[in-house]
């Protein structure tokens, strides 16, 4: 049962999310603003277009879309889903999901960088560049919650509730807004980036797609929705050891990423987009969380505060 | 042991036979040395891993060396195993690449690739300590001929001498510390090593320390690493596969014996290898992404590397000094997995180099460009080592990685706070390691074969001959098995890592065993997905038009390979980041033009230099060239104050005499 | 043997001058080389024999030391005389000059083999000084300038140093007045009774005077001029022959010091001037321009590691002992390649004895494994005394003592091998099909052929490097052994 | 006896510091040789007939006679008169060989508890004779003089020899005709041709070899 909500969950997700995102914008902007499922619309009429392929590419441009969504598709397995388990569990398994994500970055670059386009080669260099800062943190956070839970699978990571009183209420917020943090920068959100720009010089994730169409932009697109969703997912895997009961916890699991899917929306819209380069400093601003995190959970652990032997 | 001597003198055969044999046929001719060479040293070690029984055999040499004990121990049949397959797929790729030379030029060549690698055999296997810096030193001086196999080029012939006198600086550590080590032990066999450094005292972390320097200098660990990337880049291409591949390795042997004797060391010493890798391959990983010049950005990768590797040694370590099995049994299967893989993904990707470079004629990658189209297989074997070694799914170089993030997972629970924050930091530190090494491959394969040619006439290049082609074919073939299948690589190592870990409690192999085969079902549904996606777009493309046309790039048509984004602008934002490391210099050659104007740049290139070497290195030189100049005045040439130098030293000498006797 | 080492070269020069006739002059030279060689053997074998009274037979010692450095000398006078066929056939000297050079040259042999074998302090000190007087006579067999200004240093600082030992003597003998003999083996046995202060004194008289002719710093300063500008052979002979005669002698006087229990003041001594020398030679050889003084600062480094080992004491005698050799060995060798190199560049500039692997293969090779021996590295012999001399520092308690060691050898080592590959490495320029012409070179150097002489006895010295580095025969470790333990038996 | 001879050689070296004359560095060369074969003789009772007669000729023969008259035949040839702008001035150099001998007189002094059967005066004065020759050979640029220094400082170990009266066997006496020999040779054979090579008959000339 739970499995059938988690995959139809997935399916929806990457549509949801985005339309929910544009809504909000949309309505912040005190316009109307598209349906829903607008983004899942753009994608099946995506799919029913031809392509046009430039002279330079190779195999790689062709192959790219494809095996990176596959590749999201391959991390999906790992992440901790309602009921905060995975699909796949074991120890240590949230480095194949993170190595996973980082497969299907380099086949993206890489098929950039085949179109001999300088604009699809800024972008990659700013993707690839801004993904530096983002991989460090995310594993300085997950080493802090490994040390906490003193867990190795990535569901287990989340399973902070279980005695960890004072603990998981200093680490929890700092990792969920290093989570919030990560999925505008990996979804290509603004303060970041700005997904309606298509100012080439300010474009992020944009950029790197420039010369993709037809089905290879839907994968590209699906790919980087379900991306987001997957992240969503984690956020919403905090708080899931705090709800009891059977249903409650897939009700939040669904709730949760809608709602961080309006905060982001209402971000975009509050607050105008970074300057290209002050995005670093952005980005560092999660490695600093993880950082007070990782500290805290030290102190605390040592103060006996925590559960940690 | 037969087995195995066979084997080296298969490889030492087949170099002899080579000098002998017409040029055409002497790569063909060391090949099936290096074949039978292959064959007979795989016999010899793999029962030896498998088993866990050493064979051993005792030389009776005259004075000098004394009797000298070989052992073929599961560490050493590990390394033979390395260096054999190493040695055939070099000699394989060698054919096509020195023959391009002149037959003159090549006859020494594969001699000196069939000594120094009887002398990497030879060392592993040897278990006494006169032979041994033999040895070590015959390696350094073939490998150094190797280096200066182009010495009609200035730059190799600075790389060179810059590496014979890194290796010795090297080995002067070496000497010192075994000679200090055999003075306290009593002996110059291995077996009376333990006894001294497993004592723990001052002596022994001392012993430990002098002699890590030794090793760490072949090895290429920050600081003592400034050699590497001289000499990698200066070497043809086959000998820089070999020196990165496996050769660099034999320090890291040192290092495991020297644990070895060591048996539980100072959880102090095990911190200060974890920081000084962590350090390694940070650096190593950053100068990396600095680089233009292709082959210079691998020597860096192989510190990086070097890194990893001493990073899986470090937690290992961790895990003996504080009694946790688990960890020091993941830490070191990691680190000796991740030399096997290195070995492999770069011995492919400097062949991939050299094929490059062979039809090029540049190592420049802001002069290359576009080479996908003109040299395919090359480019896809490229790609596959490029994967590798930025440590991504499905290839081996992940598995390595994967294995050391375990084995600091396991480190955490439990931990105080010094721990904790150690391993969290190298946690990322790794994580850090692996997303650069990323950006950097995706920057070397793009500029490299993607794109357009950025300059005329380098695009006219082929895949090269069939023997180097088949050389990568077997290695990348060997680093998708082990990327797939990681439980292949159990029972030839579990005896081993065993042996450094100690097998108390219960064996985190089981564990492993069943980690692996998790990871290959998730490579299974990124198979399934992937192939599934792959089809879904045939079948949708299928009916519709693919129009082939020029890249779109926003509209601005021009095409030009000039135009594309270079690989040091792809770098530009992450150099930023690290630029007080870095040093970077923008150097600027200039014209004399109209008066009143600047003057017209004709020139302009970025360069940057190594941290070591600017703020340690360079200066401790400096220092030595004043001290030494200080002396310039001696041989003036005047007869009178050469006699006067006599006078003083014997009127001092006198002096001292009174001063003494009263 | 005594007739065969001392009379017969004399009776040969006898000939020669009767002669002067070049095939004469060239028989005596290489015939009396095989018959040295084979005396050496002789004497390693078997018993000496002797034919001579008691009375003379005293002042001669075949002791293990003895037989090592003959046998030493025996090699490098063979290889030496070899090649003074392709010298000598390449700078046509005069019949005269020719003759000069053969006589000088067996006389010069045979007071460094006086040196080598005298059992007498004074003794000693006579064939010392003669050494420099027919050392003085070969190295300006080639009149020039330079050569003249060179041989004007080598005899008169050599011939002051040498007075300066002289006065050690006395004044040793005036300390030992007891003993009333300079016979080693009575100052030996009697060094308890010598009065310290004036051993001391005497010490520093001998050390500053054998020094001089050794080469130590800071009295060496002779050694670049000399060597650089004497003839190549005669240069393989100074370095390979004469600093060891010198060495020899320091090494039997110094037991007297360990038997006065005076052991750590000569030790403290040997050791600052054995650094003293390693410092100057790095110094120089850094900015060496001209081969041969580059190779005359590594005779310095290497005279500075003799005195390093001697100054330690017992192992390091060990390894004292077996450097001497082998460097002899090694630097003879080069040496005598010079003289192909100059031959082929026509200069000993540095700079313009580029390409050499392009331009003879030969040449270039032993110019390489030269170094390769000089440096230290392995097959060759020389890194066994280093590992033996590391071994002697660990175990008088003075390891720290290998870090200026390492620092100073890794920048002689950078300065040598810096030149030595500069000059052998080279870019060369296709013409046509696989073919190569060194740049710079004259069209007529590089068409140039020389004999097998010029191949063979640098060959010759690379073969015995090594046997010695590869295995280490046994009667030279029990030569060597033997020599160490009695001069560390007598210390006792 | 010995004394007053010792004393007398003494300070025939303070006219070589006041003398800037070759010839008559030269005379005092033949003076010194037949002073040290005045000692020789008088010393008659402490040696063998066989050392006496060899140490005599050699004085009187060698030092004596055969180099300074071998020195007159070539400063002549030569043209070689006097040491024109030695390096140390006249005047101070000559303060400096008196001090250099009263030095040696300090020496004797000392000398005398210093072993048996030494004489004191004449072992002080050799020294003082040898630290003038050295100081000689630096102060001055003829390479004549150096020579000629050169002889000084062996006429000083001559006359060390000869204060030990301890016997010196015949062997080192060979040693010290060998360095006459050596004198010799320096000079006939190096003087003429350094004289001939270079045109000048300083020792600055001979600074071309260095680094």
């Amino acid at each position: 049962m739970n499995a059938v909500i988690d995959i139809a969950a997935l399916l929806v997700m990457p549509f949801l999310l985005g339309g929910i995102m544009n809504r909000v914008k949309a309505v912040a902007a005190g316009r109307r603003g598209p349906p829903l499922f607008q983004p899942f619309h753009d994608f099946l009429k995506l799919l029913r277009k031809g392509e046009v392929v430039s002279r330079t590419t190779t195999l790689v441009f062709k192959l790219a879309p494809c095996l990176s969504l596959a590749a999201v598709v391959a991390a999906a397995l790992f992440v901790p889903l309602s009921r905060g388990r995975a699909f796949l569990e074991f120890d240590g398994d949230f480095i194949l999901f993170a190595y996973f994500l980082g497969l299907g970055k380099f086949l993206g670059l890489a098929a950039a960088l085949d179109t001999g386009s300088s604009f699809e080669g800024m972008g990659a260099s700013r993707d690839a560049s801004f993904g530096v800062l983002v991989e460090p943190a995310l594993f300085l956070l997950l080493g802090t919650l490994a040390f906490v839970t003193g867990r190795g699978s990535f569901a287990d990571l989340f399973r902070l509730a279980d005695g960890h009183g004072t603990l998981s209420l200093i680490v929890l917020p700092l990792a969920g807004l290093a989570l919030f943090l990560l999925i505008l920068v990996e979804g290509g959100r603004g303060p970041v980036d700005d997904p309606a720009t298509h100012l080439e010089l300010t474009m992020i994730h944009e950029a790197t797609a420039l010369d993709n169409s037809g089905p290879d932009l839907a994968f590209i697109q699906l790919a980087r929705g379900l991306k987001t969703a997957l992240y969503a997912s984690l956020i919403a895997n905090l708080v899931l050891p705090f709800c009891p009961g059977s249903v409650l916890p897939v009700v939040v699991w669904l709730a949760a990423p809608v709602l961080v899917a309006a905060c982001a929306g209402v971000i975009e819209s509050v607050l105008a987009r970074t300057r290209l380069t002050h995005v670093p400093q952005l980005i560092f601003v999660m490695t600093a969380l993880a950082l007070i995190a990782l500290g805290s959970a030290v102190f605390l652990a040592g103060a006996g505060a925590g559960g940690a032997p | 042991m037969t087995v195995f001597l066979a084997g080296c003198a298969a490889v030492a055969g087949g170099a002899l036979l080579a000098l002998a044999a017409p040029a055409k046929l002497r790569g063909v001719v060391y090949s099936i040395g290096g074949g039978a060479g292959l064959g007979l040293c795989a016999a010899a070690a793999i029962p030896v891993l498998l088993s866990c029984e050493p064979a051993t055999f005792t030389a009776a040499l005259p004075f000098p060396f004394g009797p000298v004990g070989l052992a073929l121990d599961p560490l050493a049949a590990f390394f033979v195993l390395i260096l054999s397959l190493s040695n055939f797929t070099a000699g394989l790729y060698s054919i096509g690449y020195v023959q391009t030379y002149p037959a003159a030029k090549s006859r020494l060549y594969y001699p000196a690739l069939g000594v120094l690698f009887l002398a990497m055999l030879l060392l592993v296997a040897v278990r006494q300590a006169v032979a041994f810096l033999f040895l070590w030193e015959i390696m350094s001086l073939s490998s150094f001929a190797l280096v200066a196999f182009e010495h009609e080029k200035e730059e190799t012939r600075k790389a060179a001498i810059y590496y014979l006198v890194a290796m010795q600086a090297g080995f002067a550590f070496l000497l010192t510390g075994f000679v200090v080590l055999t003075h306290a032990a009593g002996g110059v066999d291995f077996s009376a090593f333990p006894a001294v450094l497993s004592g723990g005292g001052p002596l022994a972390a001392g012993l430990f320390l002098i002699l890590f320097v030794g090793f760490a200098a072949k090895a290429g660990f920050v600081p003592f690493h400034t050699w590497l990337p001289r000499a990698h880049p200066a070497a043809p291409a086959p000998v820089s596969a070999v020196m990165s591949g496996v050769m660099i390795k034999t320090g890291i042997y040192g290092l495991l014996r020297l644990i070895q004797f060591m048996g539980n060391p100072p959880l102090w010493l095990s911190c200060f290898i974890l920081i000084l890798s962590l350090l390694s391959g940070i650096l190593g990983v950053v100068y990396a992404v600095a680089q233009h010049d292709l082959k210079k950005l691998l020597a860096y990768h192989s510190i990086e590397n070097i890194g990893i590797i001493g990073l899986g040694i470090g937690v290992g370590m961790i895990g003996l000094s504080l009694g946790l099995p688990a960890m020091a049994f993941l830490g070191f299967f990691g680190g000796l997995l991740h030399v096997l893989n290195h070995s492999l993904f770069k011995g492919l990707l400097f062949m991939g180099a050299g094929s490059v470079y062979l039809q090029t004629h540049t190592r420049n990658m802001e002069k290359l460009g576009g080479l996908a189209k003109a040299m395919p297989k090359t480019a896809a074997l490229f790609l596959i080592g490029s994967l590798a070694i930025s440590g991504l799914p499905l290839l081996n170089g992940f598995v390595s990685e994967f294995a050391i993030y375990l084995g600091l997972l396991r480190g955490l629970p439990g931990a105080g706070a010094g721990r904790a924050v150690a391993l969290v930091l190298s946690l990322a530190g790794l994580a850090l390691i692996g997303v650069l090494a990323l950006l950097c491959f995706v920057k070397a394969f793009g500029a490299t074969f993607l794109g357009l040619p950025r300059e005329q006439g380098r695009g006219a290049a082929r895949d090269g001959e069939p023997f180097g082609l088949i050389a990568q074919l077997v290695t990348a073939a060997l680093i998708v098995v082990i990327g797939l299948l990681p439980r292949l690589t159990l029972p030839l190592m579990t005896g081993l890592v065993s042996g450094f870990a100690g097998a108390a409690g219960d064996s985190p192999v089981p564990a492993l065993d069943g980690i692996f085969s998790s990871l290959s079902k998730g490579f299974l549904v990124f198979a399934a997905a992937g192939g599934a996606l792959l089809g879904l777009r045939a079948l949708l493309l299928r009916k519709r038009t693919v129009t082939e046309t020029k890249t779109w790039d926003c509209g601005c048509q021009r095409r030009s390979g000039r135009l594309q984004y270079t690989a040091g602008s792809f770098s530009w934002i992450v150099r930023g980041f690290f630029a007080p490391l870095l040093g970077f210099r923008t150097r600027v050659k200039t014209e004399a033009g109209p008066a009143g104007l600047p003057p017209p740049v004709i020139e302009a290139a970025t360069e940057g230099s190594d941290a070591v070497e600017r703020l340690a290195l360079k200066p401790f030189v400096k220092a030595v060239r004043t001290f030494l100049k200080f002396f310039s005045w001696v041989q003036s040439g005047n007869t009178q104050q050469y006699i006067l130098y006599g006078i003083v030293f014997l009127t001092a000498i006198i002096i001292l005499i009174f001063g003494l006797g009263g | 043997m005594l007739i065969l080492f001392f009379i017969a070269p004399a009776a040969l020069c006898l000939v020669c001058l009767a002669f002067r006739r070049r095939v004469v002059n060239r028989i005596a030279l290489l015939g009396f080389a095989l018959a040295y060689a084979a005396g050496a053997v002789l004497v390693l074998i078997g018993p000496a024999f002797f034919l001579l009274p008691e009375e003379l037979r005293r002042y001669f010692d075949f002791d293990s030391l003895g037989k090592l450095f003959l046998l030493t000398l025996a090699a490098v006078n063979l290889g030496v005389s070899g090649y003074s066929l392709f010298y000598l056939a390449n700078v046509n000297l005069s019949r005269e000059k020719d003759t000069l050079y053969t006589i000088s040259m067996l006389l010069f042999l045979v007071s460094m083999t006086g040196g080598i074998l005298s059992s007498h302090l004074g003794l000693l000190w006579v064939f010392v000084e003669a050494t420099t007087l027919t050392g003085g006579m070969l190295i300006s067999v080639e009149r020039g300038k330079q050569a003249l200004e060179a041989v004007w240093k080598y005899i008169f600082i050599c011939s002051i140093g040498v007075a300066l030992s002289f006065i050690g003597v006395i004044v040793l003998s005036l300390g030992s007045k007891s003993i009333g003999s300079l016979f080693f083996a009575d100052l030996y046995a009697g060094a308890g009774a010598i009065n310290p202060f004036l051993l001391k004194l005497a010490f520093a008289f001998i050390l500053v005077g054998f020094g001089t002719k050794m080469g130590l710093a800071p009295v060496h300063a002779w050694l670049p001029d000399t060597h650089s500008e004497a003839p190549s052979p005669v240069s393989a002979l100074l370095s390979g022959a004469l600093l060891n005669v010198a060495g020899v002698g320091l090494v039997r006087f110094h037991p007297i010091m360990t038997g006065a229990g005076l052991e750590p003041f000569a030790g403290t001594l040997l050791l600052v001037m054995g650094f003293l020398s390693l410092l100057v030679s790095a110094a120089y050889i850094l900015s060496s321009e001209n081969y041969k003084r580059m190779l005359a600062y590594s005779s310095i480094e290497n005279m500075g590691i003799v005195a390093i080992g001697l100054g330690l004491g017992g192992p390091g005698l060990f390894a004292a002992l077996l450097h001497m050799v082998v460097h002899s060995f090694a630097k003879s060798g080069l040496f005598l390649t010079t003289g192909n190199i100059h031959r082929l560049a026509g200069s000993k500039q540095i700079s313009d004895a580029g390409a050499l692997l392009n331009r003879d293969r030969k040449t270039a090779w032993l110019w390489i494994l030269g170094f390769v021996a000089i440096a230290g590295l392995p097959p060759f012999g020389a890194f066994f005394s280093k590992y033996f001399l590391v071994g002697a520092m660990v175990s008088r308690g003075l390891a720290w003592l290998a870090v200026p060691l390492f620092l100073l050898l890794a920048i002689v080592a950078f300065g040598m091998g810096k030149s030595v590959f500069g000059m052998a490495w080279g870019r060369y320029r296709p013409r046509g099909e696989r073919d190569f012409v060194p740049e710079g070179a004259a069209p007529a150097a590089a068409g140039r052929r020389l004999s097998v002489w010029a191949y063979l006895p640098p060959a010759f010295f690379l073969v015995l490097l090594l046997g010695l580095g590869l295995f280490i025969p046994d009667f030279v470790t029990r030569l060597i052994t033997d020599a160490r333990n009695a001069f560390v038996a007598v210390g006792r | 006896m010995t004394d007053i001879l010792a004393v007398i050689l003494g300070t025939t070296m303070l006219y070589v510091y006041a003398t800037s004359r070759i010839e008559g560095y030269l005379k005092i060369l033949a003076l010194q040789g037949a002073l040290l074969f005045a000692l020789v003789l008088f010393d008659f009772a402490s040696r063998s007939v066989f050392e006496t007669v060899f140490l005599g000729a050699e004085a009187l023969g060698v030092k004596a006679i055969a180099i300074p008259a071998i020195l007159f035949n070539l400063v002549r040839k030569n043209e070689v008169r006097r040491e024109i702008e030695p390096s140390l001035p006249q005047f101070f150099s000559l303060i400096l060989s008196s001090l250099v001998f009263a030095f040696g007189f300090i020496i004797s002094f000392w000398a005398r508890r210093l072993a048996a059967g030494l004489a004191p005066l004449a072992f002080g004065v050799s020294i003082s004779i040898i630290v003038s020759g050295l100081l000689l050979v630096m102060s001055r640029k003829k390479i004549v003089t150096h020579i000629i220094g050169y002889i000084f400082v062996e006429n000083g170990i001559f006359l060390l020899s000869l204060s030990v009266a301890s016997e010196m066997p015949f062997i080192v006496n060979l040693g010290v005709l060998l360095d006459a020999f050596t004198a010799v040779y320096l000079f006939v054979v190096f003087s003429n041709r350094i004289q001939r090579a270079y045109d000048e008959d300083r020792i600055n000339a001979l600074q071309n070899l260095k680094d």
